[in-house]
């Protein structure tokens, strides 16, 4: 099987990035008044909104309630034109109901669930545009609309994707592009800060050697992401403040 | 949100004296945003804010093969997509049978061929023609959900660029297409006469036009109307509710005249819109 | 709605032979000229004159209510259930609901009809809700919905609005309290020409936009459905698809509501019959 | 019978004024001051206290929902300890041809010793009780009671299938093994009591 080398010579890759580079990050809190907290993601191409309601009372079936923790309730849903071919269904797939299951395993990790027993909270995402690492984009996005929901969270959790290219060198950030021509991925969700990691996921197969490596570039990439979401938090508390008025008074907040 | 009788009632009141909570007249519609070519993925998007409605409508297009009875004519499927994100009633299956009654109304406003010429679409007679898919996301729903969508799907059919067929040749069964690979050679759909909706809102003895979702809980009832250069595609009621024969034409012309309004605000805003500009949920 | 997934729906591709045959190759025009000829329609029928109606209730015994109407070749039977409680809903409304569900039968139209409901059959189900609900004292019985199922046996036009008189004349029968008696009516349009209690193939007539080589630029057509409350003089539900401007519209409604005043007697001597019917069985 | 002396109505039917003499009852409602039928069926007025009340009558069953202050038959289906669920199948002594969904809280077992009720001791199920409708509140299923000496348990069977009779107020035994069990009894009131009422 030929394949197209990922990473060139003088060490570039495909859309021109390093192997330890990840795409542009853009975001931004609380694009929706409806829910509770809402955000929209940007990385590369891949577009995301994400948006939390609660902490209210169980809907539906009552006897889910828990007595020492909250219920997190996940849908992942695509929309039908986030991809070049028409989808026939937003969600609903199993593919769909497989990422939410494991947005919500992400989730838990993070919130402090026992704060809030008999409540539910609700995230919902939606991918407005598919180009390789939706998941991790969903996760981040989830994150940075818990953060804007003002719900209490033990750190940022933050996902990333990575590979390996021409056999041997690991590089960060899968795009669309690179997922079709490459071929593992290994998805990880991790806490940065104390650098647990919350949930691994692979598909195909790569020699165990390379698995440090290329699991150490993942990881690498979720504390720059969360480097970037902190940034993007912090410029969002002092734009809202601003508007409210503390900021003024007070002495500059530290950018 | 469910609102409490005093609140109503102090909504009715406000209809009453013409001067609405947020300001406006009976017959003013609320600050909108527009933004075309949002969606590089679609063959034409379009996204609108109405105050807290936001929808994201895009275009694409596909080969079929035309309807056996009707082998002059293209295709145009309308799918909703209920977010989540809008409110939580509509996870999973929630937002079903809103979907199904708005894309039937679209349906419904854009089956005359003098509203939207489907002859255009034809690429071989009986054998090959374009079908246009319109999908509508809706991602905040602050009442008025039928104006907001009707806008921006003739503002996504706007900004629709369709391949040019250069040329078709047949070989026995099998239909080969030679289509044009030059990005600029593209046709622009006609869509002079799409309709917009107009939904009258009945509140007390009035109607007000572009109802917020407080408003919609006040109303007894509501007339949809589609106006396509002046003329009805559809009308019908829904959410309850009768009138009389001579109070319904009284709203109808109503309708009509906000409509053709409509429509010339819709016309400027679309010979005002920028290629390239700064765009999207960022901003 | 569980769906069947065992059962075989035939090829779903499939054309009316109709189509090839000789008939169908007639121009518009001619067409046209066909279905009215100075004035007069394909069944000797005037442009303003209703076809023939027949009206019966008690149609299905293990139906509450139920009703059958034929209005020229179009059939339809409708059932009206009891209340019951409102599934998947858990919070307090206080007033009641109504379930309506409009099938066309596989055979009842030229083409053969799939058994799960089509875009168009749903959209019916929509108008014909909104077109019940005013007309039923819904505050009677909260919490509860009423179901209401229309079957058209033969779909020879204005199918829609036989549909929504044979459900009041089912739903009144089945006891189901009601502000008032509630009829419907169809009006078709092309051009000049305005065709009261269209059929089917009138109605394709109407449906059609001719483009080109109209004389007068006006270019009217479409199709109109009324629900009229009659003691009342409410306009329940006003359909309308098609193209049509203004002036089009008021004559249709002033049309459309003499019309109605027509089927009122019908569907009062059916009840009345239902209702003797009844008192003689239980002096008996 | 006569048929000129009934009067046959239809819904929207206007019947009278509604003024100091005349109210609409059953069947029918009030619009700008005019009574309208809202049944298809007879017109019947009767005269209480000097006022007619003007009431329409439908053919052949009634749609019966059970309102508040009812008393119904059910039958037990689900027993816990706070409550036990039941199915409603006749409102009076009418027959549902549908069956409504009720649920008999702890507290409205017995109006005496709430505290002491114990829901195992009182209802099995498979039991058929007569229970009285409480005020309906926002929950979707109906609220019953049988704090009333008339209300409680009427028929029952034990564990061997056998019906059982009662022996006192709180106990029924079964006819074939004699095997006691503890039950609210219902008062079972004689039907010739009530005759001239049907």
């Amino acid at each position: 099987m030929s394949r197209k080398e990922l990473i060139s010579k003088v060490g570039l890759r495909l859309d021109g990035r390093r192997a330890d580079e990840l795409r542009r990050i853009r975001c931004k809190l609380g694009v929706f008044s409806e829910p509770d907290g809402s955000a929209y993601i940007e990385q590369g191409l891949t577009k995301v909104l994400a948006a939390v309601y609660g902490p209210h009372q169980v809907r539906g079936n009552r006897l889910k309630a828990q007595a020492d923790a909250v219920i997190i309730n996940c849908q992942f849903s695509m929309a039908v034109f986030s991809t070049s071919e028409r989808k026939k269904r937003p969600r609903g797939d199993r593919k769909s109901t497989e990422l939410s299951l494991h947005l919500r395993q992400a989730l838990i990790a993070a919130i402090e669930v026992e704060k809030y027993p008999w409540s539910q909270i609700d995230v919902y995402v939606e991918v407005l545009h598919a180009d390789g690492g939706i998941f991790p984009a969903c996760v981040n996005a989830a994150t940075l609309a818990l953060i804007d929901a003002g719900i209490p969270i033990k750190e940022y959790v933050c996902a990333c994707t990575a590979s390996i290219a021409n056999n041997n060198q690991a590089m960060v950030d899968i795009s669309h592009e690179e997922e079709i021509l490459g071929g593992p991925t290994l998805t990880i969700v991790a806490l940065p800060m104390s650098e647990k990691i919350v949930l691994m996921e692979m598909s195909q197969r790569f020699h165990l050697d390379h698995l440090k490596s290329v699991l150490e570039k993942a990881l690498e990439g979720c504390k720059n992401t969360k480097n970037i979401l902190d940034q993007a938090v912090q410029n969002h508390i002092v734009d809202v403040g601003a508007s409210t008025g503390w900021a003024s008074t007070g002495e500059k907040v530290k950018r | 949100m469910t609102l409490s009788e005093a609140e109503k009632t102090f909504i009715l009141h406000g209809v009453q004296e013409n001067f609405r909570i947020d300001g406006r007249n009976r017959d003013d519609y609320r600050p909108m945003e527009l933004e075309t070519s949002i969606i590089t993925h679609a063959f034409g998007s379009a996204r609108l804010r109405l105050a807290n409605t936001d929808v994201v409508v895009t275009v694409k297009v596909e080969i079929d093969v035309p309807f056996p009875d009707r082998p002059l004519e293209g295709k145009m499927e309308f799918f909703i997509d209920c977010s989540a994100n809008a409110t939580p009633d509509f996870e999973g299956r929630g937002g079903e049978n809103l979907a199904t009654e708005i894309s039937n109304t679209l349906t419904a406003a854009y089956s005359s061929n003098s509203v939207f010429d489907y002859t255009k679409l034809c690429i071989l007679k009986g054998r090959k023609c374009w079908k246009i898919y319109v999908d509508i996301l809706i991602l905040e729903c602050g009442g008025n959900l039928y104006d907001a969508i009707s806008i921006a799907v003739k503002a996504a059919l706007w900004n629709t660029s369709i391949p040019l067929v250069k040329s078709v040749t047949i070989d026995g069964n099998n239909v080969d297409m030679n289509v044009s690979e030059n990005l600029s050679d593209c046709i622009k759909l006609d869509i002079s006469a799409a309709p917009l909706m107009v939904t009258l809102c009945k509140i007390g003895d009035h109607c007000v036009v572009d109802p917020t979702s407080a408003e919609e809980q006040c109303s007894q009832g509501a007339i949809v109307v589609a106006i396509s250069k002046g003329k009805f595609s559809t009308v019908f009621q829904t959410g309850g509710g009768s009138l009389h024969p001579l109070t319904l034409m009284e709203k109808l012309k109503l309708g009509a005249k906000v409509g053709n309004r409509l429509e010339e605000a819709l016309s400027e805003a679309l010979s005002k819109i920028k290629e390239n500009g700064e765009m999207g949920f960022l901003n | 709605m569980p769906v069947d997934h065992k059962r075989i729906n035939g090829p779903e591709n499939t054309i009316p032979y109709k189509l090839y045959t000789k008939l169908n190759v007639k121009s518009f025009k001619e067409a046209l000229q066909d279905a009215v000829k100075n004035g007069v329609r394909n069944d000797k029928r005037k442009l303003d004159e209703h076809r023939r109606i027949f009206m019966k209730t008690d149609i299905v015994s293990q139906a509450k209510g139920s009703a059958y109407i034929e209005i020229g070749n179009t059939k339809v039977v409708v059932s009206v259930f009891d209340p019951r409680e409102i599934p998947n809903k858990n919070e307090y409304s206080l007033n009641g609901e109504l379930y309506c569900e409009f099938k066309f039968a596989p055979f009842s139209c030229p083409k053969r009809r799939l058994h799960q409901q089509d875009a168009e059959e749903k959209q019916n189900s929509i108008v014909m809700k909104q077109a019940l609900e005013p007309a039923v004292c819904r505050h009677e019985f909260p919490n509860f919905q009423v179901d209401v199922y229309a079957l058209v046996l033969e779909n020879d036009g204005s199918a829609l609005s036989a549909a929504i008189t044979c459900a009041g004349l089912a739903l009144a029968q089945a006891g189901i309290p009601m502000f008032d008696i509630i009829t419907s009516v169809t009006i078709g349009i092309q051009g000049d020409l305005k065709l009261l209690d269209p059929m089917l193939h009138e109605e394709t007539l109407c449906y059609t936009s001719i483009n080109k080589n109209s004389k007068t630029g006006k270019n009217s057509h479409g199709i109109v459905i009324l629900s009229l409350l009659n003691t009342h003089q409410q306009v329940t539900e006003f359909y309308q698809v098609g193209s049509l401007d203004i002036d089009d519209i008021e004559e249709c409604t002033k049309v459309l509501t003499e019309a109605n005043k027509v089927v009122v007697p019908l569907v009062e001597k059916c009840l009345a019959k239902h209702v003797i019917k009844g008192v003689k069985e239980s002096s008996q | 019978m006569d048929e000129n002396k009934i009067l046959i109505c239809v819904p929207g039917q206007r019947l009278c004024l509604l003024d100091k003499t005349h109210v609409n009852g059953h069947g029918t409602y009030e619009r700008q001051g005019y009574i309208y039928s809202s049944l298809a069926g007879l017109v019947n007025v009767t005269t209480k206290d000097g006022i007619d009340v003007v009431e329409v009558h439908s053919i052949g069953e009634q749609t019966i929902i059970p309102a508040q202050g009812d008393i119904v038959t059910a039958q037990v289906t689900i027993l816990s300890q706070q409550f036990c669920k039941c199915i409603i199948k006749c409102v009076g002594d009418t027959v549902l041809s549908r069956t409504y969904r009720g649920i008999l809280r702890r507290e409205d077992v017995r109006a005496t010793e709430k505290d002491r009720i114990e829901m195992y001791k009182s209802f099995r199920p498979g039991d058929i009780i007569l229970a009285r409708v409480l005020p309906i509140t926002e929950s979707h299923t109906y609220q019953l009671s049988t704090a009333e000496n008339e209300l409680g348990v009427v028929i029952a069977h034990s564990d061997a299938g056998h019906p059982m009779v009662p022996i006192s107020w709180t106990e029924m035994q079964c006819t074939k093994t004699f095997v006691k069990q503890p039950r609210k009894v219902a008062k079972v009131v004689p039907e010739n009591h009530n005759v001239d009422n049907t």
